[in-house]
């Protein structure tokens, strides 16, 4: 599987003109995807790109790999079935906050809790953008849109909590303008054994334009992202003054300022990415009082579905060194007529 | 055998009998049917089988509802249906008297275990009084025994709990029918060894009540009604064979389907009944690396297969008709993006959850035409269980050679009946071999075969033919998606022709008994293949002119069809369904065919055909 | 007018004409197509309209997939289609032109914004030369307007971004038309002025931009190929009207529907093209009562419509083929609890995705067999957007009064296309008040209407009918579960019979146009009805035998329309799918109807049928 | 909404038979809803029960309420309908592992997340009963099944920490045996206002007799379940000594008894239900480390979703008090022919 020729981002993309909007965040975020392929030396061939309907999930259009655009919701069960039947392939499944969470919400519960070795990339913009701007699950109260003029008065969902209730073993998150940051989140979905799930805020400049200013914009990055590295101090603001830590004698975060109020470095939560009671709280925390966290929050293997799978076989295989139909069917009792 | 001849003039019906065991949930009656049928074809005997056991899991005891029976029509002659009446009913107990006395044959002989006939049981039952003295009786030669009390006595000392010992009054009345009709115990013995290996005591205990029962038989003094029977072995064609239930035979068909055409198996599913069998005996044959997948519901589990197809394997997915209606999407997708699969419904008495433990033929509509779009694909037919075996691998040689999703409808009796079946060699049956697109010059996954109309099948893993595909309507020259108005049109008469094209490529209708013109054409599909056949022939004995001509291939239908029918003056078409083959008959042929519908969740009887011929001519 | 002069010889056509602007997405082309009918339908004329967007929601600039356009016919004379070849086509940059030239009918105006006609369009549409200068232009007549300088001019220093100013150009090229036509320019302004009343400064560019381009007609030395032309007002019915579309009329429909029952509506969805619309149009109307609920997929929204049909609301859903197809399952529920359901499908071109914003009419299928079981209702399908309206509320009728779900089919263009509405009075319209069951005397839930064979409906919170219903089979005397084989068959037959008793009910097929017997009859349904008729009233005015059936109830069928087709030599059936109705027909009625059928997304052009009817006559 | 005469559990009881198997849990957990019913004065004509399909989901039938025996997975958006109709119906949703976890477990998800105001009962038997025992998305790795002949291998969901990730606002354990408990839970998740999620051990004892018994059976019951109660420390075992704290600077909970090392009552962590970092690790605690938590271990109540969806068509009501739909088709361009 080892090829000769370093490939390029460019080697990634098909000949097919980019259907997106003008301005949409999806082109950025697939030209990550095409820099992360380079970057682990992916091979076309053993690459797939399963996605389910949406304007996301147009995605394998346009990477130079096999490709199976499915139907709304399904891609979990498409991919599954396609990493059982060749383990060998490095499949990638693309989907949006409507195809994932609202009709796919199960299978997504399901491919995650059976830890399928697939990489998740749900582009989050909180609305369904290929429907022409209907709110969805994760679209914040009060969403004004053609389904709900008044305001949309349904609960949001958190994609990253909900991964962990389903059992996920690698949750990250990113954003589709952050460029620098987001191969590398890619790649360790990608050197992650078992189900990888990282929500990408996508911008849907049509029908959800700037719902991530708050925290994407150069005004605000600075301090209200939080990019957490395992074994590293959760620190973040303009001069990185700010970080987190528990509050004293609760179960609960707290922002603090070093060198504010006798607070000292040592004070600062490090992050560990193996301690889920830890990631909970991080995927929990909610603006403006707590900064957006990014980067890989939690991760935590386990063996990969296809093997146990698999495994059942082999073993069968094993017992039964020389199968043959017609001895099973031979097998039990039988009589002649003659 | 005069049990038989008091109503039956039929001479070829003399030498078969029908046996009914009935009981409690809890009393084992699906095993003791079992048994009975393998020493019963190990004696060489033809036969069928009907067990009908209730929707709930183990209703409380001595319910109705909590009924379970198990049938078996058994003769030397061709016997092909479970038999309209039973010749004699075994009653475990009050409950399985009230709901199967009606069915009992008039001068029947009715078996009752007198030792559950007490009040509390009546109650449970709905009677007021002991209905074995009831006037009722009179029409029936009774024959009432404790069998709880001669089992427990048969049993008594050997160390087992009252509740265990009265579990083996099933043997008990297993060794007194097997005495009754010559049947041998030994295969029996060794069942029971292998099966309570671990409990030696247990295994010791029901053979002693076996041996009881069977010794009962052979020593008591009885009246007149208890006699020993003996039945001819059946002319059956020369061949080692077995029993077999469709469900049996439809996983071991998938398993040859996937093997001739070269592929891994992959099956993908979620319980539901009738259906599971199949799941269950495939999750026990991994050895021939088949992968099966219980999924999270059924889109999960068609998906996947889907998903698997795609990747090389053969696909294939299994449900009942409400787990089939769920799919609908998808199948329409694996028709879009031609790509393999088997769909097998086994279908159940409908509409919604209906009545999930009783058989019915009414998914034909939803196989052929439930989807939304023109969504042509391959339908196929079950008659009885063997046939699940080549009909799977039929279904495998369609999928794979015309990259198309295939239906194959199978039914709850179907599934679980049981039928003697000569054993085919696997290696003598021809292979049917994928060949995968690996060359990159001038690839697309549209390229299609001039002749089949069937596309390239290049899967990931191949360098060179990378590529995209899904439910848009794609290029027919490039398979790139095409919002063209006239390609659109294009592709779906080309989807429409691959699939009519099949048409070709299947066996021409033959008729099943009978002339090929005449006055009446008894048109069947499915389960009611038995029923139907033996009320032609019995018709036909009676001189009159009517042929049976059975159905396989529901879609595309065989190119001599259309003739074949207009050649007959009537044409009439059992269903247990309000007539849906009856609407693609006329719909294609424009044949004033006329519908015999029973929807009661039960198998046709010969009779009730029968007597529809006769109205008829 | 000469313009039209130049190709039709048919008299009666004279007085209309056909427009179609084309333009990138984000040139506004549906917005200046939807004001023109406007003023259009404000100055009497009789119009029709055909929306065509792409896919994708706004592709990149200046490429083929991202056109979009509208296409009006209007005139004097009864319209009824968008017409079948433009004679006036805007084209706003070359990959419009690259689209939509080929419609244009030979010695069409063709009006091309110069402007955009520059090297980097010419490449993004796939030209390499300047189309305007190829040969093939000749056979048209050739406006070229610098239409981007000329707007911009007109709203200088008006204080736009130049982004801004050019998105006028669309009011500039309505101007232009608008004068062409003679329509009054005052309705647009008046939009105009609301729909930018944040922005002041946007409403008066876009203002000037329109009178710029009036003015330009009116004083601008132009070829004679420019003329400003009368059309005068259709002899339409007296009465008040509106221009209506389809998603518009059927979501009132629904609304009145539910007032007429006395019920409050509930209407559960799930987004899909092109069925968004009716979602959207009632999440506006709660003012009504009116619950509408965006569900987490297309089973939870016909789930929770079940729901609330269960509680005494009318339940309503609505989708599109594929989504259609998920909500199999739970119809069969409905039917089988005969619980009231209105499920709309607003049909697109299938199979699986297939072409998403392309119009087809192949869910009849699906809507008739597409369900496991023996599980029938009611089909009604709609003939054009206003058509909507009334059947809905039909639909809402039978659906409460026989206790059952019933499919109401549209499709993409019906759902999208504008005509005008004489508009009904609410209150002159019959209500069919629900009476719910409140006696518990002698009540359980499947008690029956002797008549009507409707169930009785008694919803929680009602003292005394307490009781619980399922999918499993129910008896027929006490509503509770049962396995009993008879009161199986007794219930399916029920089900049966109630549906198959609404014929009665209904219409009696009439004939559209023509006599009710003859040479030939061309049957339609759904949006294919003004094409037909058209065809058919041009093909009589050519002294042809033939005459026009449309079907509004798909099933069950009028009780009168099989003697009707068989008082016809020959009976044609165009559908905008592979031949659905036609199997109903022929199977129902032994009839050797034969079908015309287009699968290219696109509706039926007039002369494609007219064709069609020569050939057989 | 009131009564006159108290009803007694009997008279929730329908006249039709009991259709499960001799010795199944379902029977006891029918007594206890029975009980509880009656308990709260509930009123007949005004309850629902509503259910998808499995052995649990025939709970409908035997309630002299009104029932629906819906389909497979699909209860919660029955419930949903109901609920919107007429809120002042007091609905219960019955359902089972399979059925609110496999197929069914998208609609869960969303019910949880918007809040709709049911008391949602999962009878946990960790297997298919109705189907004659396949395993289930609860089943332990290992479980032989009719399609697992060689023993399950996917990875077990625990339906408290998925309720907890869809955004579940009451979240509680009982097991059918607990006949003193469960009454008071079921009153309890009654008395919550929006989404109430309880799950039931029950025991199958045709298909998976016993799998509970290393904390079911009176030998194991002290020693291994935790009943938490709010403001009381968290104690259990025998004679109460054993409790739970917080491990000292960690975010983890670990096993003191009281008396030893130096570990006092204080020591204990007192329960706090209104506690999601808390809730979180209480319901992902393990055996045999741990005890198993049963009681109402999280509640944090918000509006229910019906009340939202109403207010905006009273609103839109008040803002347009006289509508009439004459009106609305005459609204916007009209003309008139003469
Ligand atoms: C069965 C089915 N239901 C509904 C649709 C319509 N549909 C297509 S995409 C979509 C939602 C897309 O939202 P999201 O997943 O967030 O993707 P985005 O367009 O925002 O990237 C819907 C409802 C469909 N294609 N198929
Ligand atoms: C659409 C559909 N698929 C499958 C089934 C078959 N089925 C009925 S119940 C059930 C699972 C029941 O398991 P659970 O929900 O745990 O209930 P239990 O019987 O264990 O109480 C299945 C798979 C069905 N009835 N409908
Ligand atoms: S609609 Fe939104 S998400 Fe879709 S392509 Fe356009 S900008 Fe992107
Ligand atoms: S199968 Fe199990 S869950 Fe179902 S009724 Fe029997 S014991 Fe109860
Ligand atoms: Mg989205
Ligand atoms: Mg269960």
């Amino acid at each position: 599987m080892n090829q000769t020729v370093k490939l390029t981002p460019k080697d990634f993309a098909t000949d097919q003109e980019v259907r997106w909007c003008p301005g949409c965040g999806d082109y950025a975020i697939l030209k990550a995807v095409q820099k992360t392929l380079a970057d682990i030396g992916a091979v076309p061939e053993q690459t797939v790109f399963v996605s389910g309907i949406g304007c996301s999930s147009r995605f394998p259009y346009y990477m130079a790999t096999y490709g199976f655009h499915t139907i709304h919701g399904r891609a979990p069960t498409f991919a599954t079935g396609i990493k059982l039947t060749n383990p060998d392939l490095d499949v990638w499944l693309v989907t949006g906050d409507g195809d994932g969470l609202s009709i796919g919400g199960n299978h997504l519960l399901h491919v995650l809790r059976r830890n399928v070795d697939v990489q998740i990339l749900l582009f989050n913009n909180e609305i369904y953008g290929l429907t022409k701007g209907q709110f969805s699950p994760t679209s914040r109260v009060g969403t004004r849109s053609p389904s709900t003029p008044g305001g949309s008065v349904d609960a949001p969902l958190s994609p990253g909590l909900f991964a962990l209730g389903a059992g996920a073993r690698f949750i990250a998150r990113g954003i589709d303008t952050s460029q620098k940051e987001l191969p590398g989140i890619l790649a360790r979905a990608h050197a992650h054994k078992g189900a990888s799930f990282v929500e990408i805020y996508q911008n849907c400049i049509v029908y959800n334009d700037a719902v991530f200013d708050a925290f994407t914009d150069k005004a605000h990055a600075a301090d209200n992202q939080l990019w957490v590295e395992h074994g590293k101090p959760m620190l973040f603001g303009k001069d990185r003054q700010k970080g987190l830590r528990i509050k004293p004698g609760r179960l609960a975060l707290e922002v603090v300022t070093v060198g504010q109020d006798g607070i000292s470095m040592d004070d600062v939560l490090v992050h560990d990415e193996t301690d889920k009671a830890l990631a909970h709280m991080l995927l929990g925390l909610e603006q403006p009082a707590f900064p957006v966290v990014l980067g890989v929050v939690y991760q935590n293997p386990a063996p990969s579905y296809h093997h146990a799978v698999i495994d059942q076989v082999a073993k069968a295989k094993l017992q039964k060194p020389s199968a043959s139909l017609n001895a099973v069917l031979r097998a039990g009792r039988t009589w002649d007529v003659t | 055998m005069n049990i038989q001849a008091v109503t039956d003039r039929d001479i070829h019906e003399l030498d078969s009998v029908v046996i009914r065991f009935a009981g409690d949930s809890g009393d084992g009656m699906q095993l003791t049917g079992s048994q009975f049928t393998v020493s019963t074809a190990l004696e060489g005997s033809d036969l069928s089988t009907f067990p009908d056991f209730p929707a709930e899991i183990r209703a409380p005891v001595g319910t109705t509802f909590g009924v379970s029976a198990f049938q078996i029509n058994f003769g030397s002659s061709r016997v092909q249906t479970p038999g309209d009446a039973p010749d004699v009913l075994v009653a475990m107990n009050p409950a399985a008297l009230k709901v199967n006395l009606s069915d009992l044959r008039d001068g029947g002989l009715l078996i009752a275990d007198s030792g559950t006939f007490n009040d509390r049981n009546f109650q449970k039952a709905g009677y007021t009084t002991n209905p074995l003295r009831d006037d009722i009786i009179a029409k029936y030669q009774l024959l009432e025994l404790d069998i709880s009390a001669l089992t427990l006595e048969a049993v008594k000392n050997m160390g087992l709990s009252n509740k265990e010992a009265l579990r083996c009054k099933n043997m008990w009345t297993l060794g007194l029918t097997l005495w009754m009709f010559g049947r041998p115990r030994q295969a029996i013995v060794d069942w029971l060894h292998t099966k309570f290996a671990k409990r030696p005591e247990l295994a010791d205990a029901n053979i002693a009540a076996l041996n009881a029962g069977h010794a009962y038989g052979e020593t008591a003094e009885l009246s007149g009604s208890l006699r020993h029977y003996t039945i001819g072995k059946a002319q059956l064609e020369p061949g080692l064979y077995r029993t077999v239930t469709g469900g049996q035979a439809l996983a071991w068909g998938l398993v040859a389907g996937a093997q001739k055409a070269g592929l891994p198996l992959f099956f993908g599913s979620y319980p539901i009944t009738p259906a599971s069998p199949i799941l269950h005996h495939l999750s026990a044959l991994k050895e021939f690396g088949t992968l099966t997948f219980q999924a999270e519901d059924e889109i999960a589990a068609i998906c996947a297969a889907i998903g698997a197809s795609y990747t090389g394997a053969l696909g294939v997915t299994s449900s009942s008709g409400p787990g089939i209606a769920l799919k609908g999407e998808a199948i329409g997708l694996a028709i879009s993006t031609e790509l393999p699969l088997v769909i097998v419904n086994t279908q159940r008495a409908g509409p919604s959850t209906g009545l999930p433990t009783k058989t019915e033929q009414s998914d034909l509509y939803q196989a052929v035409y439930g989807r939304n779009g023109d969504a042509p694909l391959p339908v196929l037919a079950t008659a009885k269980p063997s046939d699940c075996f080549d009909l799977a691998i039929e279904a495998a040689r369609l999928a794979t050679k015309y990259m198309t999703p295939v239906i194959l409808l199978s039914d709850g009796y179907i599934a679980n009946a049981a039928e003697p079946w000569k054993l085919p060699d696997i290696d003598a049956i021809p292979d049917f071999k994928v060949e995968f697109r690996t060359d990159p010059e001038g690839f697309h996954p549209f390229l299609r075969d001039t002749e089949t109309l069937a596309r390239a099948w290049a899967i990931p893993g191949t360098p060179g033919t990378t590529h995209r595909i899904g439910g848009i309507e794609k290029n027919y020259n490039s398979g790139h998606i095409s919002y063209d108005a006239a390609n659109h049109q294009l592709m779906t008469e080309t989807r429409r022709n691959k699939i009519l094209g099949i048409a070709k490529d299947i066996p021409l209708q033959k008729v099943e008994v009978g002339n090929d013109r005449g006055k009446l054409a008894v048109v069947g599909w499915g389960s009611t293949y038995g029923a139907i056949q033996q009320a032609v022939m019995r018709a036909r004995r009676d001189g009159l002119d009517v042929s049976h001509i059975h159905i396989r291939n529901i879609w595309p239908l065989p190119q001599n069809l259309g003739d074949l029918l207009q050649a007959f003056d009537h044409v009439l078409v059992p269903e247990m369904n309000t007539g849906q083959l009856l609407t693609v008959l006329r719909s294609e042929y424009l044949v004033p065919a006329e519908g015999l519908n029973k929807i009661s969740g039960q198998p046709f009887k010969i009779a009730e055909i029968l007597e529809a011929i006769r109205d008829r001519l």
